[in-house]
C-alpha cells in the first residue's frame, strides 16, 4: 500500500503541532488537549509502520501496544483534568505561573 | 524452604509484591500501614536473596512467560540494576518507616497504596530489558509521583504536580516516539536484540535523540529543570526523598542502559554538549541553592546541580567515570533522601522550613539537622562518604583523560555544595530566641533521617564491594583505567 | 496504479489533511468547548485511520477510549470548570500579543518546523523491509490459547505490559480519589429524556461489551474495548442522574476495581511460588486461563472507567 | 588481628568512640561526661605510650583497610607520626581538663565534648595517615569537627569567624584533593615513604606537572598552617572557647597543616627531589615572609588573644622555614618546632583564658599589675613568652638554635637575619605584656572581683598551664636526653637525610 507511510507523517505533524500547543498556550486543559493530540500522533508513528509489508497481515505488536498506550492515556488525561479542577479551585484560574519558562 | 528460596524469582518478587502490598493497601486502607510495613520487609528479603544469587551466579535474563526476546519481554538482573533496586530498598524502607509518623490518619490512607505503586514501578523499572516496557514502566512511575506530589495539597503543590504531571508525559511521549522509529527502524524493542542489530545510522540516532530529551526532561537536565524545585519543594517530605533520591534516577537509569547496551559508538561532538549541559546545571543548580530561602527549596536545587555531575560521565567516557556516576546516584539517593527527611522534621516540628528561622528549630532538634549536615559531607563530596569515592573517581577520570577543566566543574560544585550545606548547617550553633510553639517529632522519623544520613557516609568504606557489585554481567564501556 | 488503489489515496490524503486540520484547529479554537468537540471528531477521524491501516483493534479502542470517554472526561471537566471561574474571557483569554510573546511563538513554530521536517525525512528514511515481530507473532499463535494477534500480545507475549497498564489505570483513579474528587456533578435537566436513552442504551451497551469480549479472543476486541464500553455504560447512567448505592459504593467497588489486576497478580504470585517465569501460562490451559483474567480486567476497567468519570471521592466512612 | 594491627586503630577508638557516646548523653550527666572525657584522654595516652615503647623497638604498627580497588586507608606508626600523636595525646588530657573546668555551668557542654573528641580523634588520624588519601580523610574531617568548636558561643560573631574558617578550609580541601587525585593518577602509589616515592618513577621526568601538583597540595595544607596570604581565619576564630583556641593553635588545626607539609616535602616528594624540582626554595621565601609580616601585625593587637594568634602564624611557620631549607640541622629544628611550638602556644593560650574567664580580662591594656591578682598563671604566662622569644634554656631557644646553624649550614645567611628580627619582634610584643603585669600598679575594672578562693582560680584550669609551663622549660633543659623531643626530631631527619 503506497499510502501507508502518509499516516506516518500525518502522525509526526500531530506530534508538533500538539507539542506546540503544549508549549504556547496557557489553559491547563488546552494542554491536556494537546498532550491528547502528540499522543495521537506517536501512535499512528507506531502502527503505520507496522503495515509496510505488501500481502502480509500487519504486525499486532505495534496494535497491542497503541492499545497499551490508549489506555494510558485516558487514564492519565482523567487524572490531569481532576488535577486542573484542583488547581482552578485553589488558585483560582486553570493556569500554571510563569508561562514563559514552560 | 531452602528448595523454594533457590527456585522462587525474587526479581519478580520485587515487583509483584509491592504492587500485591499496593493494591492490599487500597482494598483495606485501615491496615494500610502495616500491610505496608510488611511489604517494605519482604522487599527487603527480595532484594538481599536476589543479592546473594547474583553475586554467586552471576547476572541474568528471565523471559516473562517464557517466551524470550524479541516475542516476550525481558527482566535483566545484572549489577546495575541490583545496585538501583538495592538503594531503592534502602530508601525505601527509611521512606515507609519515617512515613507511619508523619502523615496524619486521613492522609495516611491515600498516601500507602501510592507509594508502593512508586517502589513497585521504580523496581519494574529497574528490571526491565524492553524499551517498551519501560515506556509503561516509566508512565506508573510518573504517574505515581504526580499523585504523591499532589497528596500535600497546597496550591503550591497542585500548581507544581500539574506542571510536573505535564513535562512527565511530555517525557514519556518522545521516548515513546523513540521507540516506535527503533522499532520500525531495527524491529525490536528488546535491549539485547537490539544491541545486535543496531547501527549507527540517521534514524537510529534521530530515535536516541528524542528518547534522550524525553528522558533528560524527567531527569530534570539543565535546562529541562524548571519543573523539579517547586514540585520536590512542595510535596510531602518523605515524598521529596523518593522524588529526589529515586524517580530522576530511573529515567537516568534507563538513559545509562541505552547507552551502555544499544548506542554503538561514542561521539564527542555530543558528549561534549552533554558535559557542558552537566556543568551548567552545577553551577546554576549551585547559585539557586544559595539563593533560596527555604530549606526544602534549596535541597531541590541542590538536586538540579547532583543531576548535573551525572552527565559529566558522558564526556569522560571512561568506565571510571560511570562507576563515579553510579557511584554518585547511590550515594545521592541515601543522602538526599536523609536531607529531605530531615527538612520534613524541621516542617513537621515547626510548620515552616524557612532557613532564617532554623536557629529556633535547631535546638529542639540536634538529630534531624546532625542527619542534614552528615548528609551534607556526602553532598559536598568528603571523604569517606560515598560522595567523596565518586567525585574521586570522576575528578580521577578527567585527570587521566587530560580533561582538567571536567576536575574543575566538579570542585566548584563542590565548593558549592558546602556553601550550601554550612548556610543552613551555620544555624544550629545560633543562639535563638525562645522557641515557637512547635509539634514533638515521633523518634523513629528522626531515626530514619539519621540512618540514611550515616548510611550516606559509611557507603565509602564499602567502595570496593559495591564497585565489583555494579559491574556484575556487564563492564562498563570507555577505556579501562591504564 | 489502478483506480481503487487511486482513490484509496486520495481518501488516505483527504483524512490525513483532516486529522492535522482538526487537531490544529481544536487546538487554536477560542473556545474551550468547541475545541473539545473538535477534538472529539478528530478522535473518530483517527480511528478511520486506524481502519485504513489495518487496525480494526486500536480503532475499536480510539472510538470507545479516545474518542467517547475522553470526550466525557473533557466535557464533565469543562462543565465543572465553569462552576470555579464565572467569567468566560478569563478562561478563554486570548494569547498574549505583546512582542515577546510573539517572538516566542514563532521561534517555537519555526523550531517545530524543523523537527517536523527532520522527522518527515526520517520516517522516508527508514528501511522499507523491516519485518517487526509478525511472524514471530504468528509462529507462536497457536501455543498462547487465543486466536487473534492483537489478543495474544496483549494478554500472553506480552501480558506483562497489560498488568502494569490495569494499574496505571487504577493508580489514577487513586490519584484522583487523593486529590479528595470532586463533588457531585449537577444533574443536567434533560435528565429525563437521558434517562430514556439510558434505559434503552444500556443493555445494548452491555451486550455490546460481553461480545467484544467474547470476540477478543479470535477477532478484534477484546478486555480494553469491552471494559471501554462498560464504563460507557457507567458514564450513561452517571449522566442520567443514577447513584449508586451507598452500600455498594465501599468494599465492593473496590472489590469490583481490583478485581482484574488482583487475579493477574494472584496468577504472577502463582508462577513466582511454582517457580515458573513470571506469568508463564501453561499451554494447555491458556485459554480459559486469558478469558477468565479479560473477564476479571473487563469489569475492573470498566467500574475503573466509569469511577474516573464520576470522579467522586472515596466514601470511605460508610464503605467500611 | 594482632596488636601491631590493633594498636593504631585502638588510638583511635579511644577518643571516637566517647565523642560519639557524649553526643547522646543528656546536658546534666556532669559526671559521665567528665568521666569519659578523662577515661578517653588517659587512655590514649597509654596506648601512645604503648605505641612508642613498640616503634624503639622496631614494631612495625600498621592497619590497613581497602577503599578502593587500587587505594589503601593506611594508619601507620612511624617515628614523624608519633611525634605528633604523643604531642597531641599529652596536650589533649590537659586540655580536656582545663576545658571541664572552663566550660563549668556553660550551656550544650555534651554537644562540645562530642565535637572535642572528634576533633583529636581527627588529628591523630591526620598524625597516624600512611598514605595521602587517608591524611586527606582526616584532614577534612578536621575540618568539619572543629567548625562546631568555633562556632560553639553561637554568637553572631562566632557565625560569621565560622563562616570564615570554613571559606579557607573548605576551599583548601578542594585544592588539596585535585592534587591528591592528580598525583594518585601519575603514580602507582600514594603512601609517605622516607625520601619519597617519586625519585626513580616515570611520572618524575614531568616537572611541570609536579611542580603545579606540589603548588595545589601546599596551598592546600597552607590554609591550615596559616601561610600568609592564606592566614585570614584564625584571627577571627578568636572567638572560640579559650579551650578551643589552645587546641586549634597548639596541635590540631595549624600543625595538621603543618604536619602535612612536612609529610608532602619529605615522604612524597623527597627532599632532594622536591630541592632539584626548586620548589623548595619559595617555601622558604613564603615561611620567611609569613614570620616577619605575623609577628609585625602581632605588634598592634590590643586584643591579647589576637595578638596570640598572629604570633601563631609567625611561628608555626618556623617548621615549615625549617623543613624547606634543604639541610638536617634546619630540618632538625623544624620538626622539633611542632612540638615546642605546641607547648609554648598552649600554656599562652590557657593562661588568656584564666585571664578572660577569671577576671573578665581580654585586652593587653588591661593587664596591668594583674600578676600580683595571679602570679601563678602570669608566671606561666611568662615563661611561655620567653619561650617563644627564645630565651635559653626554654623550647624555643633550642628551635631557633637549629634553624640559626641550619641556615648557615644550609648557606642561607640571609635566615638568619629573619630569625633575628622575628626574635626582637616577638619580644617586642611579649616583653610588655610581661612588664606591665608584674611591675605596672593595678588598673582595670577587674581588681573589683573579690577573690573567693584559696586558688586564684579553680584548680582544674591553673593545672594545665603550669604543666605546659613546666614541659616548656623542662625540653629545652633536657634536650639532649633519650626520648627528648630534640632526639625524636634528630631520628626523623635521620631517616629521612639517610645516614
Amino acid at each position: 500500500m503506497s499510502s501507508v507511510p502518509l499516516f506516518a507523517l500525518v502522525g509526526a505533524g500531530l506530534f508538533c503541532i500538539g507539542l506546540y500547543a503544549l508549549i504556547v498556550y496557557a489553559h491547563l486543559l488546552r494542554k491536556i488537549l494537546a498532550i491528547n493530540v502528540m499522543g495521537s500522533g506517536v501512535f499512528l508513528v507506531l502502527a503505520t509502520l507496522a503495515d509496510r509489508t505488501v500481502n502480509a497481515a500487519p504486525d499486532p505488536v505495534p496494535h497491542a501496544m497503541i492499545i497499551t498506550g490508549i489506555v494510558v492515556a485516558v487514564a492519565t488525561t482523567a487524572f490531569a483534568l481532576v488535577l486542573m479542577l484542583k488547581v482552578a479551585e485553589k488558585t483560582g484560574r486553570a493556569e500554571l505561573p510563569d508561562e514563559r519558562t514552560g | 524452604m531452602e528448595a523454594l528460596a533457590a527456585t522462587v524469582s525474587w526479581d519478580a518478587c520485587l515487583i509483584v509484591l509491592p504492587l500485591l502490598g499496593a493494591i492490599a493497601c487500597f482494598a483495606w486502607p485501615n491496615a494500610a500501614k502495616k500491610l505496608a510495613l510488611g511489604t517494605a520487609l519482604a522487599v527487603l528479603v527480595s532484594i538481599a536473596s536476589l543479592t546473594i544469587r547474583v553475586t554467586a551466579a552471576g547476572a541474568f535474563r528471565h523471559a516473562v512467560g517464557a517466551w524470550g526476546a524479541p516475542l516476550g519481554i525481558e527482566l535483566l538482573v545484572d549489577g546495575l540494576s541490583l545496585v538501583m533496586l538495592s538503594a531503592t530498598a534502602i530508601v525505601g524502607l527509611a521512606i515507609t518507616i519515617y512515613s507511619a509518623g508523619y502523615f496524619k490518619a486521613d492522609v495516611s490512607s491515600r498516601f500507602w497504596p501510592l507509594w508502593l505503586f512508586l517502589w513497585a514501578s521504580l523496581n519494574a523499572l529497574f528490571l526491565s530489558s524492553d524499551i517498551f516496557n519501560l515506556y509503561v514502566a516509566l508512565e506508573l512511575t510518573g504517574l505515581a509521583a504526580v499523585t504523591l506530589t499532589a497528596l500535600a495539597g497546597s496550591a503550591d503543590a497542585l500548581t507544581a504536580a500539574a506542571r510536573y504531571l505535564l513535562v512527565s508525559l511530555l517525557g514519556s511521549l518522545t521516548y515513546l516516539l523513540g521507540v516506535a522509529l527503533v522499532y520500525h527502524g531495527f524491529g525490536s524493542v528488546d535491549m539485547a536484540v537490539l544491541a545486535g542489530r543496531v547501527e549507527s545510522t540517521p534514524v537510529f540516532w534521530a530515535a536516541f535523540s528524542l528518547m534522550f530529551v524525553g528522558l533528560a526532561l524527567k531527569t530534570a537536565l539543565f535546562p529541562f529543570h524548571f519543573w523539579l524545585p517547586p514540585a520536590h519543594a512542595s510535596a510531602p517530605a518523605p515524598v521529596s526523598a523518593a522524588l529526589s533520591g529515586l524517580v530522576i534516577k530511573a529515567s537516568f537509569y534507563i538513559l545509562m542502559r541505552l547507552w551502555f547496551e544499544i548506542v554503538p559508538a561514542d561521539y564527542s561532538t555530543f558528549t561534549n554538549f552533554l558535559g557542558v549541559l552537566g556543568a551548567a546545571a552545577v553551577v546554576w543548580g549551585g547559585l539557586q541553592a544559595l539563593r533560596a530561602k527555604r530549606l526544602k527549596l534549596l535541597i531541590a536545587y541542590s538536586t538540579i546541580m547532583q543531576v548535573g555531575y551525572l552527565f559529566l560521565a558522558f564526556p569522560l567516557a571512561v568506565a571510571a567515570a560511570w562507576r563515579g556516576a553510579l557511584y554518585l546516584i547511590l550515594s545521592h539517593a541515601l543522602a538526599k533522601s536523609a536531607m529531605f527527611l530531615a527538612a520534613g522534621n524541621i516542617l513537621y516540628c515547626a510548620g515552616h522550613d524557612r532557613i532564617e528561622s532554623l536557629d529556633r528549630i535547631a535546638q529542639r532538634l540536634p538529630m534531624s539537622l546532625a542527619a542534614f549536615a552528615v548528609a551534607g559531607v556526602s553532598i559536598m563530596g568528603l571523604p569517606p562518604s560515598g560522595g567523596f569515592i565518586a567525585k574521586w573517581l570522576m575528578v580521577e577520570a578527567a585527570l587521566k583523560s587530560g580533561q582538567w577543566w571536567w576536575a574543575v566543574t566538579l570542585v566548584l560544585g563542590s565548593l558549592f555544595a558546602a556553601a550550601y550545606v554550612f548556610k543552613v548547617v551555620g544555624y544550629a550553633f545560633t543562639q535563638a530566641e525562645a522557641p515557637h510553639t512547635s509539634i514533638d517529632v515521633p523518634a523513629a522519623m528522626e531515626w530514619a533521617a539519621l540512618a540514611l544520613a550515616v548510611a550516606a557516609v559509611l557507603m565509602g568504606l564499602i567502595a570496593p564491594w559495591i564497585l565489583a557489585s555494579m559491574e556484575i554481567g556487564r563492564a562498563f564501556p570507555g577505556a579501562a583505567i591504564p | 496504479m489502478d483506480r481503487l488503489t487511486l482513490v484509496l489515496w486520495i481518501f488516505d490524503s483527504v483524512t490525513g489533511l483532516g486529522l492535522l486540520l482538526l487537531a490544529g484547529w481544536a487546538l487554536a479554537s477560542p473556545q474551550l468547548f468547541r475545541g473539545i468537540i473538535l477534538f472529539v471528531a478528530f478522535s473518530l477521524m483517527m480511528s478511520i485511520a486506524w481502519v485504513r491501516i489495518d487496525a480494526p483493534d486500536v480503532a475499536l479502542a480510539e472510538i470507545a477510549i479516545g474518542a467517547g470517554l475522553t470526550g466525557a472526561l473533557l466535557l464533565a471537566a469543562l462543565s465543572r470548570l465553569g462552576d470555579s471561574e464565572p467569567t468566560q474571557e478569563s478562561m478563554n483569554r486570548p494569547i498574549e500579543r505583546s512582542y515577546r510573546a510573539r517572538t516566542f511563538r514563532s521561534l517555537t513554530a519555526s523550531l517545530l518546523a524543523a523537527v517536523a521536517v527532520a522527522l518527515v525525512f526520517l520516517i522516508l528514511a527508514l528501511p522499507g523491509d523491516s519485518e517487526g515481530l509478525g511472524a514471530e507473532v504468528a509462529a507462536s499463535l497457536d501455543a498462547s490459547g487465543v486466536s487473534s494477534p492483537v489478543t495474544a500480545v496483549l494478554l500472553n507475549f506480552r501480558g506483562y505490559d497489560t498488568l502494569l497498564e490495569l494499574l496505571v489505570l487504577l493508580l489514577a483513579l487513586l490519584g484522583v480519589w487523593s486529590l479528595g474528587g470532586l463533588p457531585a456533578q449537577p444533574v443536567s435537566p434533560a435528565v429525563l429524556v437521558l434517562d430514556t436513552l439510558a434505559r434503552i442504551l444500556i443493555p445494548v451497551l452491555l451486550l455490546s461489551s460481553a461480545y467484544l469480549l467474547w470476540a477478543g479472543t479470535h477477532a478484534p476486541g477484546g478486555a480494553f474495548q469491552a471494559g471501554a464500553v462498560l464504563g460507557a455504560a457507567g458514564v450513561l447512567l452517571s449522566l442520567a442522574g443514577w447513584q449508586v448505592r451507598q452500600r455498594y459504593t465501599g468494599v465492593t467497588l473496590r472489590l469490583l476495581l481490583i478485581a482484574g489486576p488482583s487475579l493477574f497478580l494472584a496468577f504472577a504470585l502463582y508462577t513466582i511460588v511454582a517457580g515458573q517465569s513470571l506469568l508463564e501460562y501453561p499451554p494447555q490451559r491458556a485459554g480459559v486461563m486469558i478469558v477468565l483474567l479479560e473477564v476479571a480486567a473487563t469489569l475492573s476497567i470498566g467500574t475503573t472507567l466509569a469511577a474516573l468519570f464520576v470522579a467522586e471521592g472515596p466514601r470511605n466512612k460508610e464503605g467500611q | 588481628m594482632n596488636a601491631s594491627t590493633a594498636l593504631p586503630l585502638l588510638i583511635l577508638a579511644s577518643s571516637l568512640l566517647p565523642g560519639l557516646v557524649i553526643f547522646f548523653l543528656p546536658e546534666s550527666s556532669i559526671r559521665i561526661r567528665t568521666a569519659l572525657n578523662l577515661f578517653g584522654a588517659v587512655t590514649k595516652l597509654v596506648l601512645v605510650a604503648v605505641m612508642a615503647r613498640g616503634v624503639l623497638h622496631g614494631v612495625d604498627y600498621e592497619a590497613r583497610m581497602r577503599l578502593l580497588p587500587d587505594l589503601d586507608l593506611v594508619l601507620r606508626a612511624d617515628a614523624l607520626s608519633l611525634l605528633f600523636v604523643s604531642l597531641s595525646s599529652v596536650l589533649w588530657l590537659l586540655t580536656t581538663v582545663y576545658a571541664i573546668g572552663y566550660l563549668e555551668n556553660s550551656p550544650h557542654r555534651s554537644r562540645f565534648f562530642g565535637f572535642f573528641s572528634l576533633c583529636v580523634t581527627a588529628t591523630v588520624g591526620v598524625a597516624m595517615a600512611g598514605n595521602l588519601i587517608t591524611f586527606l580523610l582526616f584532614y577534612e574531617l578536621l575540618t568539619l569537627t572543629t567548625y562546631p568548636l568555633i562556632v560553639h558561643r553561637g554568637t553572631e560573631v562566632a557565625r560569621l569567624a565560622g563562616r570564615s574558617y570554613l571559606r579557607y578550609t573548605i576551599a583548601g580541601g578542594a585544592l588539596l584533593l585535585v592534587g591528591v587525585v592528580w598525583l594518585s593518577t601519575l603514580f602507582d602509589t600514594l603512601e609517605f615513604a622516607p625520601g619519597g616515592f617519586m625519585a626513580g618513577t616515570e611520572a618524575a621526568s614531568r616537572p611541570g606537572t609536579l611542580i603545579v601538583i606540589f603548588a595545589l597540595l601546599i596551598a592546600g595544607l597552607g590554609v591550615k598552617a596559616a601561610l600568609v596570604p592564606l592566614h585570614g581565619w584564625l584571627p577571627k576564630a578568636m572567638v572560640a572557647p579559650a579551650p578551643v583556641s589552645a587546641l586549634l593553635h597548639a596541635v590540631a588545626v595549624v600543625k595538621a597543616g603543618a604536619f602535612g607539609i612536612v609529610r608532602v616535602v619529605y615522604d612524597v616528594y623527597g627532599i632532594e627531589f622536591a630541592a632539584n624540582l626548586g620548589v623548595t626554595q619559595p617555601l622558604v621565601m613564603v615561611a620567611a615572609a609569613t614570620i616577619l609580616y605575623a609577628s609585625v601585625r602581632a605588634l598592634f593587637q590590643d586584643d591579647l588573644k589576637r595578638r596570640l594568634a598572629y604570633s601563631t602564624v609567625s611561628q608555626v611557620s618556623y617548621i615549615t622555614l625549617g623543613i624547606a631549607m634543604v639541610g638536617p640541622i634546619a630540618t632538625i629544628g623544624g620538626i622539633v618546632h611542632i612540638v615546642h611550638q605546641g607547648l609554648m602556644k598552649i600554656a599562652l593560650f590557657f593562661c588568656a583564658g584564666n585571664l578572660a574567664e577569671t577576671l573578665d580580662i581580654h585586652k593587653v591594656s588591661d593587664m596591668d599589675g594583674v600578676a600580683h591578682r595571679m602570679p601563678w598563671t602570669m608566671g606561666a604566662f611568662t615563661v611561655g613568652a620567653f619561650g617563644m622569644i627564645g630565651v635559653p634554656p626554654l623550647a624555643g631557644f633550642i628551635s631557633k638554635w637549629y634553624l640559626g646553624t641550619g641556615a648557615l649550614a644550609a648557606e642561607q645567611g640571609w635566615i638568619v637575619l629573619v630569625l633575628v628580627a622575628s626574635s626582637v619582634l616577638n619580644a617586642a610584643y611579649f616583653l610588655p605584656i610581661v612588664h606591665a603585669a608584674w611591675f605596672k600598679t593595678p588598673k582595670g575594672k577587674w581588681q573589683d572581683k573579690r577573690d573567693r578562693q584559696r586558688l586564684e582560680t579553680r584548680w582544674m584550669l591553673l593545672l594545665p598551664p603550669m604543666a605546659t609551663a613546666l614541659l616548656v622549660l623542662a625540653v629545652g633543659l633536657l634536650a639532649n636526653m633519650p626520648l627528648s623531643p630534640l632526639e625524636w626530631a634528630r631520628l626523623i631527619t635521620m631517616t629521612e637525610y639517610g645516614p
